[in-house]
């Protein structure tokens, strides 16, 4: 049963994907990003792992998106078709991506080691959380702080050039 | 031996008036040098005489035999290895102290002669100044113990006469033929320096003594007869060693085919193409062989003895030829020194070693001596009357005798010498290397002789002409020279007349062991000479002692031959196209080009190459985003293949 | 851990997910869209590294919680991506990478 | 854990303490005072860089995820000495163009933040913090190489920066979940012992060897550098060239040398192939660039292929010609992009052409750029030549004769592009030199104290002897 | 301090004190008084040196010091002397000296000049004392790089371009050296011994013959190329040619015997089985060089052009000697690099000071310049027939050694080579005739006839250059003594 979930949420994925990067119209690339990204969050379920699903659905879909959709308005690209790019590019670029995959699917199919089994455990959010917060061997409070510091960062910068954008604006009129 | 001691200020007393007149040539006026040079070269003729006579007459002659004495001075001048060296040495022998005598006095004349020739010249401390380092160079060949102590004075030698002939820089042909001497005679030298070289690497020394003792020659006839030598076209590699050293004198000594440089030498002043270019460095080569002569006549056989007569015999001839033809004074006088060395050579060749068998090597020095006299008489005469004409050509002249009775009295004289009259001094000479050559070979005694009616009949044409011939109008009439020009006339004048009866052979000898020899007035040799000689002045007389139709009809009947000899036989323009067209054109040029377009520009093709490049890859950066990131997925993937290939 | 679904397929999956938007990444010609497909390329990674986790060791959460700071990541470079980009449009009006060309050789 | 062992990481707790206080300092000092900022900015930045110098002990925190040795200590200070120099450079820069838009404290924090994720990205001992690190150390970088707001060319060179970046972070990650799917672990020591080197591990290797390199600059990930310098802020395109590429090289060794050792075998030819291909491209690009910090982009790519010299000898020889090279390479460079800021700022170009005569008006700076340069080019007793003599000597050392060779010879074409500034600078004389320059104290005391370094590093031989005896990190 | 290092020293505070200097009258006299002192020492080590071996000193370096400089590569700051660097350390200062002399009147940046020209010398001096090649190597960087400066600011014609020549082909000619540097340092690692730049212990370990094949062509390519060697010669002409006079001085002067002498000391030294394999090919390389460079010397015009390709030449019978392997070529060869330093640097000295005034250096449009300027055109006569080797004069001495030295082989085939090198004597000869006969004699240029003659301290550089020549031509064995000492120890590795 989760086999043929799987792999309709594989088909779903490879081919809303395919369709994102093809597509034509950009507001249509984000929509179909947006099934991409919650049908990942349906595999991220089927693995039992409930709270990174739901950080998928709501951080990714939720936020991020949020964030595309209002980029693709603002820059005023609803309706517009996008530019084709060569054929020779998209040819070279074909052929690389597919030979990386099939290098990469190939060395993944013959690695050895690949199949071992563990019984299947459940992570619960407590778990991630107390692992989040623990300094021991196997905690990760220090990539938790670090990634605020980051996130801070991030932020400051968009801020500076959001803030730019006001500046320039200005500065035009 | 320490008697000699001294020795060492006969060259030094020239070098440090060189030195001094060079550094204070512009401070110091005209007679003031002229008289100081002068003063050093008294000294110098005084200390030679004293020599001549004490090695002579005192000390010289130990149980029958002349002593080479070597005085040392600086052993080890430079060590090359443990055995081979320069060592700074004087060497007294009877050639030696022959030539001290020589130099001294010719020199010694011309620096007197010069004070009245280079008279109100603007460079006439610099004239004596390079008189001055002549002497000394001359004087240092001469007294030279050593192969390359030869070799070094033979070089300032050159060097010296390159300055004096190019002494009026100015003049465009001085400058030319002051290079042109210096040149050929360096291509000389090399192969002389060459000669060095092999003799030194299987001589093992460089000393004279040593290399012409007995030990070392039969060491290298040794090697010779055991075939533990190389060996060239028949001849081994010594002998060619020695021809080598034979072909640098042949530069300096002016003999065929390195002869180009002596006639275009005579742009020099005429002092010093006496001194120079008549009696002292151009007899270098004589004196080198001469030097020699014991290894020249030992190894092999005397195989390169042979050459030395041959190109002597031919020199002599060749030179005669064009004598005849020249219109120049000094060209003639210069051909004539050319024909009268070669007859030096000739005599060297032809000689044997002991006792009277050597009467050629005595012959030869003696004639070097006498010929130094009466050639640099000629040359000073010659000198006297183109100061007085303002000339050196022929045609301009004439008529001189009453004029300058003085010069043409002491030319006559010299004339008479050279032409081989009994009793001047070249009758001696000459005749004794007639007879040497007739014992030796007759084509070569038959050429000697036919030269020596030649030289008498051109050196006659030359006197007729500028004495008598005709009556030429001068616009400042000439007059003879004044007294210290006159004074050496006369003084080289008595030595002509002088030296021919003092018996050479009492003091010189290829062994070094003194020997009688005499002239047997009676033979058919003798007077066969005399008969030559008068021939030829009677055929000069005839055809220039007035204005005759003579010389046209002679030289219509020979034709080509005239016009090839009047031409000197066209070496010159051989030189010219082999050193111009051939080395500057075909072999200079072409590499300066290479260098300068293929391995220069082979450096610069590289840069450039490089530039290039950076030029054609630039559109790798093409801006373009995704072309970045294609190459970066590109290079990923590339990597992990390669990994993958080799792992 | 998916039943009857191996780790194997769950990585071809992500590797194909990944490559599809590397072939994306290289062909749009939007910059917007090219940070979608890069979005793609991350949430490979993301599911690379819950999976593996899951199959491999399920007890120690390494790949979980990367996953976390992935997702994490991926929304503070797509915010900062996007204010680029945005303030690029102000300057020049196009958010077409072959307006951003002008730096080059 | 306690204070004692939280200390072992006091550069990180310090940097963010001050990335803090510029922060409330942004949000409490009024508009009017802002100028405060900069000066408390550097003040505690060197308090900052002189605490970096004192020595740190051997050890590890949070179960490994934090380590830190002397080595790593003393590379982290010489990265703070780098900065700090730039800091001073660019306080001219500050004043002029970002205090007016209130953007001081930003920038400060910008650039801290990114130290401090190079710090971390040092220290890591997972690939988790690695990455964070990494992430950290690029995404200010990028918001600030976009900082010349009006300058299309810097919103160029962001765009293009964090596009690039972010597909090289990608690919990094995706390499380190391969990698994490062979080995079951993110911690390094872990991987160290599992890695069998199946072909996802190599595909593994070679992504995170993409994405670090991307930060190296080697060929052919490389393409963004130039492009970025250029377009960047002048301070930013030194701090990346310099301190960030610095800090990713150093990663680069570590895990090439401890974490992937086993690799390192099969991996020669591929550092071989890359050295000279980074060599000859950055070299070749450099020749024909007219414009100053395109130019050094190149010089600075050529540079990174002559590190790999080093990372081919997998011994302490090679650890401490990098790691002497580094300190070298950043006194160089800082000095030579110093003077192109300078310049830029105060005359308003970055070509070439314009330094002509440069000597007549400026010869202080001239001076310091041709050190600069001439260090870069390694000409003796310059401290560049000792630093790729040691370089070389390491490549040597395993027999690696013929690399050193095309090595040279790329050091020769690049003395030919090192001297065209030079050759600006001094051989040509101008009708219109750029005029004279008045630099303030800071830039001063930021270009003696490089010089002194670059004439006093290599003939004293005491730093080396010092790296040298910390540099046994395997 | 020991007596060497100051050597180093003096130079640097030199150029510390012209910093502060403000005007060409200050800059001049500081770096005069600097090279004075240098000259002092110079003298002084003349004698200690002399006392030493009277003493009877006999270790191949006197004066050695050693101290440990990068420690973890074992390379030390190692110097010493041995006659043949004491000679060229005097060589070294008289050039430098007599270039203070002809650069007295340098008006752009004389500062800046005095600086870099001294900078040079340091790095000279440095590369004769040490006897580590690490140490060496820095030296002879040091020495090079100035050159571009020198050439580049105060050069004429194209200057830009024959300075950037030179750099790059002499720095990439010490890129091979350096290659080299290292292949002998790797491979001193024998037997578990710590590898060592140290010139005295890598004598003492004997290299691996496969090893030495590869790096002896690459060292003596590195060497060689800075003396001139064929085909690595093209830097010189153009380089020459744009330098200003001082600094053709003290290039061809001095730093073109950086390559023979480092082929002397570290180059064959350390490499002798390879040197020996190694003896024709280059052999051929160094006839071609002799002769070649006196051909092409034939066609030039101009007067610097004649020169350098008369160095080539001249510096190929270095070459030439060096690879003769014997006793007597290896003395001629070093005499022969102190004979071209002085002829050279008066040939450069003069023609710059002839280009002062005439502002033409191509010997077609000038004539009769000894009547004009009496005083340089002795000098010039003097140089030209020093040059082309007449005895009196240093060329002389110098000539012999190799041409007698070449001989000794008992190879016919070296010597048939050193007969085809006596051949150069003659070209030279007409070359330099031809130059003097050209520029120096005929009738005066019209224009040029109301130039100033010499002045004083032209006088002075002159003087000091043809003293030199003269001493060493006349008392060859006094220089001699010096270089015996040396050579004798360091051909023992290559003859049995």
């Amino acid at each position: 049963m989760e086999r043929v979930i799987f792999y309709i949420l594989a088909f779903l994925i490879i081919g809303l994907a395919l369709m994102s990067i093809t597509t034509k119209k950009l507001y249509r690339a984000t929509m179909y990003l947006l099934f991409v990204l919650v049908s990942i969050s349906g595999i991220y379920f089927l693995m039992e792992y409930n709270f990174m699903g739901a950080v998928q659905l709501s951080v990714y879909a939720g936020g991020i998106m949020v964030l595309f959709i209002y980029a693709v308005l603002l820059t005023d690209q609803i309706g517009k078709p996008l530019r084709d790019t060569s054929w020779k590019r998209k040819l070279l670029a074909g052929i690389i991506s597919m030979g990386a995959a099939a290098l990469s699917i190939y060395a993944i199919v013959t690695f050895q080691g690949i199949n071992k089994t563990f019984e299947p455990t459940v992570t619960r959010v407590e778990d991630i959380g107390e692992k989040l917060l623990s300094y021991e061997p196997g905690g990760f409070v220090l990539p938790f702080e670090v990634i605020s510091i980051l996130l801070l960062a991030a932020m400051i910068g968009a801020i500076v050039i959001a803030k730019a954008k006001k500046l320039v604006n200005q500065e035009k009129n | 031996m320490d008697t000699f001691d001294y020795i060492y200020l006969i060259p030094l007393i020239p070098l440090l008036m060189f030195l001094f007149l060079g550094f204070t040539a512009r401070k110091i006026k005209e007679p003031v040098s002229g008289y100081l040079g002068t003063a050093g070269l008294l000294a110098v003729f005084i200390l030679s005489y004293y020599t001549a006579y004490k090695y002579f007459f005192a000390d010289g002659l130990v149980d029958g035999k002349y002593q080479q004495i070597r005085v040392m001075l600086k052993e080890g001048w430079i060590h090359f290895t443990d055995k081979l060296a320069i060592d700074i040495g004087i060497i007294i022998d009877p050639i030696s102290v022959m030539m001290l005598v020589v130099v001294s006095t010719v020199s010694f004349m011309v620096h007197i002669y010069s004070l009245g020739y280079m008279h109100k010249d603007p460079g006439f401390s610099r004239f004596y100044a390079y008189l001055s380092l002549f002497t000394f160079s001359m004087l240092g060949l001469v007294l030279a113990s050593n192969l390359f102590m030869i070799y070094i004075f033979w070089e300032l030698v050159g060097v010296s006469s390159y300055l004096l002939i190019g002494y009026y820089f100015e003049k465009p042909s001085a400058v030319a033929a002051s290079k042109k001497a210096f040149i050929v005679t360096r291509f000389a030298d090399m192969f002389f320096l060459i000669g060095i070289l092999m003799i030194g690497y299987f001589g093992q020394s460089f000393d004279f003594m040593t290399l012409n003792s007995e030990s070392t020659i039969s060491m290298l006839n040794s090697w010779i007869a055991n075939h533990q030598v190389a060996s060239f076209l028949g001849l081994s590699v010594i002998t060619w060693a020695l021809i080598l050293i034979f072909i640098g004198g042949m530069g300096k000594s002016a003999m065929f085919p390195l002869h180009i440089w002596l006639p275009d030498a005579m742009e020099g002043p005429t002092p010093v193409s006496a001194l120079i270019h008549a009696a002292t460095m151009v007899v270098a080569g004589v004196y080198l062989v001469a030097r020699l002569f014991p290894m020249y006549y030992h190894i092999e056989g005397g195989a390169a003895l042979r050459v030395v007569a041959v190109v002597g015999a031919f020199s002599a001839l060749f030179a005669a030829i064009i004598a005849l033809t020249q219109e120049d004074i000094k060209r003639v006088l210069a051909f004539s020194t050319m024909s009268q060395i070669g007859y030096m050579m000739m005599a060297l060749g032809v000689s044997g070693f002991d006792g009277y068998e050597g009467l050629g090597y005595m012959a030869g020095m003696f004639h070097l001596f006498t010929h130094a006299m009466f050639k640099a008489l000629l040359f000073l005469v010659a000198g006297a009357v183109i100061h007085a004409v303002h000339s050196n050509f022929m045609k301009d002249m004439g008529g001189l005798h009453k004029y300058m009775p003085i010069a043409s009295w002491t030319f006559l004289i010299a004339a008479l010498a050279i032409s081989g009259i009994p009793p001047f001094s070249g009758f001696f000479s000459k005749d004794e290397i007639l007879m040497a050559a007739w014992e030796y070979n007759k084509i070569i005694w038959f050429v000697g002789f036919i030269v020596a009616g030649m030289t008498a009949f051109y050196m006659f044409r030359l006197y007729f002409r500028i004495f008598h011939h005709k009556d030429t109008q001068y616009e400042h009439p000439p007059h003879d020279a004044p007294a210290n020009m006159s004074f050496s006339l006369i003084f080289l004048a008595v030595m002509t007349m002088a030296v021919g009866f003092i018996s050479f052979s009492e003091y010189i000898s290829a062994s070094l062991k003194p020997f009688h020899s005499h002239i047997h007035w009676g033979s058919p040799l003798v007077i066969g000479s005399i008969v030559i000689a008068l021939v030829g002045i009677g055929a000069a007389y005839l055809m220039y002692y007035k204005e005759t139709e003579y010389p046209q009809k002679v030289a219509a009947a020979f034709g080509t031959t005239y016009k090839w000899a009047k031409n000197k036989f066209y070496v010159d323009e051989l030189y010219m196209y082999v050193t111009h067209k051939i080395i500057f054109d075909k072999v200079s040029k072409p590499i300066a080009w290479f260098d300068r377009y293929v391995i220069d520009g082979f450096m610069n093709l590289l840069g450039v190459t490089t530039l290039g490049i950076a030029n054609r890859i630039k559109f790798l950066q093409s801006g373009r985003l995704q072309d970045y990131a294609m190459y970066f997925v590109s290079g990923v993937v590339a990597i992990i293949i390669i990994v993958i290939y080799y792992k | 851990m998916i039943e009857g679904v191996s780790l194997i397929e769950i990585l071809s999956l992500t590797t194909i997910l990944f490559f599809i938007g590397v072939y994306g990444f290289l062909t749009r010609t939007n910059l917007i869209a090219m940070l979608m497909s890069l979005e793609l390329m991350i949430n490979a990674e993301a599911i690379n590294f819950v999976a593996i986790n899951k199959y491999l060791s399920p007890a120690i959460m390494q790949g979980q919680v990367f996953s976390l700071f992935i997702i994490a990541l991926a929304a503070a470079e797509t915010a900062l991506a996007l204010a680029i980009i945005l303030h690029l449009f102000r300057l020049t009006d196009s958010i077409d990478v072959k307006d951003v060309e002008e730096l080059k050789y | 854990m306690n204070i004692d062992t939280l200390m072992l990481m006091r550069d990180e707790i310090f940097l963010t303490a001050i990335i803090l206080l510029m922060l409330i300092g942004e949000i409490l000092l009024p508009i009017a005072k802002k100028k405060w900022l900069i000066h408390i900015g550097l003040l505690l930045f060197l308090i900052y860089t002189i605490q970096s110098f004192f020595p740190q002990k051997t050890g590890e925190l949070f179960g490994g995820s934090y380590q830190t040795y002397p080595l790593v200590h003393f590379f982290k200070a010489i990265l703070a000495v780098g900065v700090l120099a730039i800091l001073l450079q660019s306080v001219e820069w500050i004043e002029e163009e970002l205090l007016p838009y209130d953007f001081t404290a930003e920038f400060f924090i910008l650039l801290f933040s990114s130290l401090l994720g190079l710090n971390f990205m040092m220290s890591a001992g997972d690939f988790l913090m690695f990455y964070l690190g990494l992430e950290l150390s690029t995404m200010p970088i990028i918001a600030l190489a976009a900082f010349e707001f009006f300058n299309r060319k810097s919103i160029e060179a962001g765009v293009k920066f964090i596009m690039l970046a972010s597909v090289s972070s990608a690919i990094l990650l995706f390499g380190v979940s391969l990698i994490y799917a062979t080995t079951g672990s993110i911690y390094f020591d872990v991987i160290k012992t599992n890695m069998a080197l199946p072909l996802m591990e190599i595909i593994g290797l070679v992504m995170i060897f993409a994405g670090i390199g991307f930060k190296i600059s080697l060929v052919p990930f490389h393409f963004w550098t130039a492009d970025v310098y250029e377009g960047a802020p002048t301070v930013i395109s030194n701090y990346l060239s310099v301190i960030s590429k610095g800090a990713a090289v150093f990663v680069l060794m570590t895990l090439l040398f401890v974490t992937f050792s086993t690799f390192g075998a099969h991996w020669d030819y591929i550092l071989y192939g890359i050295a000279i291909l980074t060599m000859f491209i950055g070299n070749l690009f450099a020749i024909r660039q007219k414009n100053m910090k395109r130019f050094l982009a190149f010089s600075s790519i050529a540079q990174a292929g002559f590190i790999l010299l080093a990372l081919l000898s997998h011994d302490k020889m090679g650890v401490q010609a990098i790691v002497f090279f580094l300190l070298i390479y950043i006194f160089s460079n800082v000095a030579a992009f110093g003077v192109v800021h300078i310049i830029s700022l105060k005359a308003h170009t970055e070509n070439m052409d314009d330094y002509n005569g440069l000597y007549s008006t400026n010869p202080r700076l001239s001076w310091v750029l041709m050190l600069a340069l001439f260090s870069l080019a390694g000409i003796p007793p310059i401290a560049g030549f000792f630093a790729k003599f040691f370089l070389y000597a390491a490549a040597a050392s395993k027999g690696y004769y013929i690399l050193v060779f095309i090595a040279v010879i790329n050091v020769t074409i690049s003395l030919y592009y090192y001297l065209l500034p030079v050759r600006a600078a001094f051989l040509r004389r101008s009708e219109n030199p750029i005029p004279k320059i008045h630099t303030d104290i800071y830039s001063k005391i930021s270009f003696v104290a490089i010089v002194i370094g670059l004439l006093v590093l290599g003939l004293y031989s005491g730093v080396f002897e010092y790296i040298s005896q910390i540099s046994n990190i395997f | 301090m020991d007596i060497l290092s100051l050597f180093v020293v003096v130079p640097v505070l030199t150029v510390i004190a012209l910093v502060f200097t403000k005007k060409l009258e200050q800059a001049r006299l500081v770096a005069l008084i600097g090279m004075l002192i240098e000259l002092a020492m110079s003298v002084n080590l003349i004698n200690k040196y002399m006392n030493a071996r009277k003493a009877g000193d006999k270790a191949i370096m006197l004066f050695q010091r050693d101290i440990p400089w990068f420690e973890q590569f074992n390379a030390h700051y190692h110097i010493g002397v041995d006659g043949v660097s004491v000679l060229m350390i005097l060589l070294t200062t008289l050039i430098v000296i007599a270039g203070i002399f002809v650069s007295w009147k340098i008006n752009y940046l004389p500062k800046e000049f005095f600086i870099f020209l001294i900078v040079l010398a340091s790095g000279v001096y440095g590369f004769f004392i040490s006897l580590d090649l690490f140490t060496m190597f820095v030296f002879y960087e040091i020495a090079v790089i100035p050159m571009y400066l020198l050439i580049g600011i105060w050069g004429s014609g194209p200057r830009e371009y024959a300075a950037m020549k030179l750099t790059l082909m002499l720095m990439g000619a010490s890129a091979l050296l350096l290659v080299a540097l290292l292949g002998i340092y790797f491979y001193s690692a024998t037997n578990g011994m710590e590898p060592t730049f140290d010139l005295l212990e890598l004598a003492n370990r004997k290299m691996d013959f496969a090893a030495q094949k590869i790096f002896y062509p690459l060292a003596f390519i590195g060497f060689g190329a800075i003396g001139a060697l064929f085909p690595f010669h093209t830097w010189s002409p153009d380089g020459h040619a744009s330098a200003p006079t001082a600094v053709s001085m003290l290039h061809a002067g001095v730093l073109m015997k950086l390559g023979g002498y480092g082929i002397f000391r570290f180059v064959m030294y350390l490499m002798p089985e390879a040197a020996l394999f190694w003896q024709d090919f280059f052999l051929i390389l160094a006839v071609t060089g002799v002769t070649y460079g006196a051909l092409a010397a034939i066609q030039q015009t101009d007067l610097k052009y004649i020169n350098a390709y008369s160095s080539v030449s001249h510096l190929g019978l270095v070459l030439f000697a060096l690879l003769m392997i014997n006793k007597t070529a290896w003395n001629g060869a070093m005499l022969q690099s102190l004979s071209h330093g002085f002829i050279t640097a008066l040939f450069f000295a003069l023609i710059g000071m002839i280009y002062g005034r005439t502002h033409v250096r191509d010997i077609t449009k000038m004539t009769g310049m000894m009547r004009i300027v009496p005083m340089l055109g002795v000098a010039y006569v003097i140089a030209a027939l020093a040059n082309l080797g007449l005895p009196g004069f240093s060329g002389f001495v110098a000539e012999m050694n190799i041409f007698v030295g070449g001989f000794l082989n008992t190879d016919l085939y070296k010597q048939a080579l050193t007969v085809l090198a006596v051949s150069s004597i003659v070209v030279t000869a007409v070359y330099m005739l031809r130059l003097v006969g050209r520029m120096l004699f005929g009738p005066t240029t019209k224009i040029y006839t109301n130039l100033p003659h010499a002045f004083w301290y032209e006088k002075v550089a002159i003087g000091i250059l043809v003293v030199f020549i003269t001493l060493i031509g006349t008392l060859p064995f006094w220089w001699l003594q010096f270089i015996q000492d040396s050579v004798n120890n360091f051909i023992k590795p290559l003859v049995h």
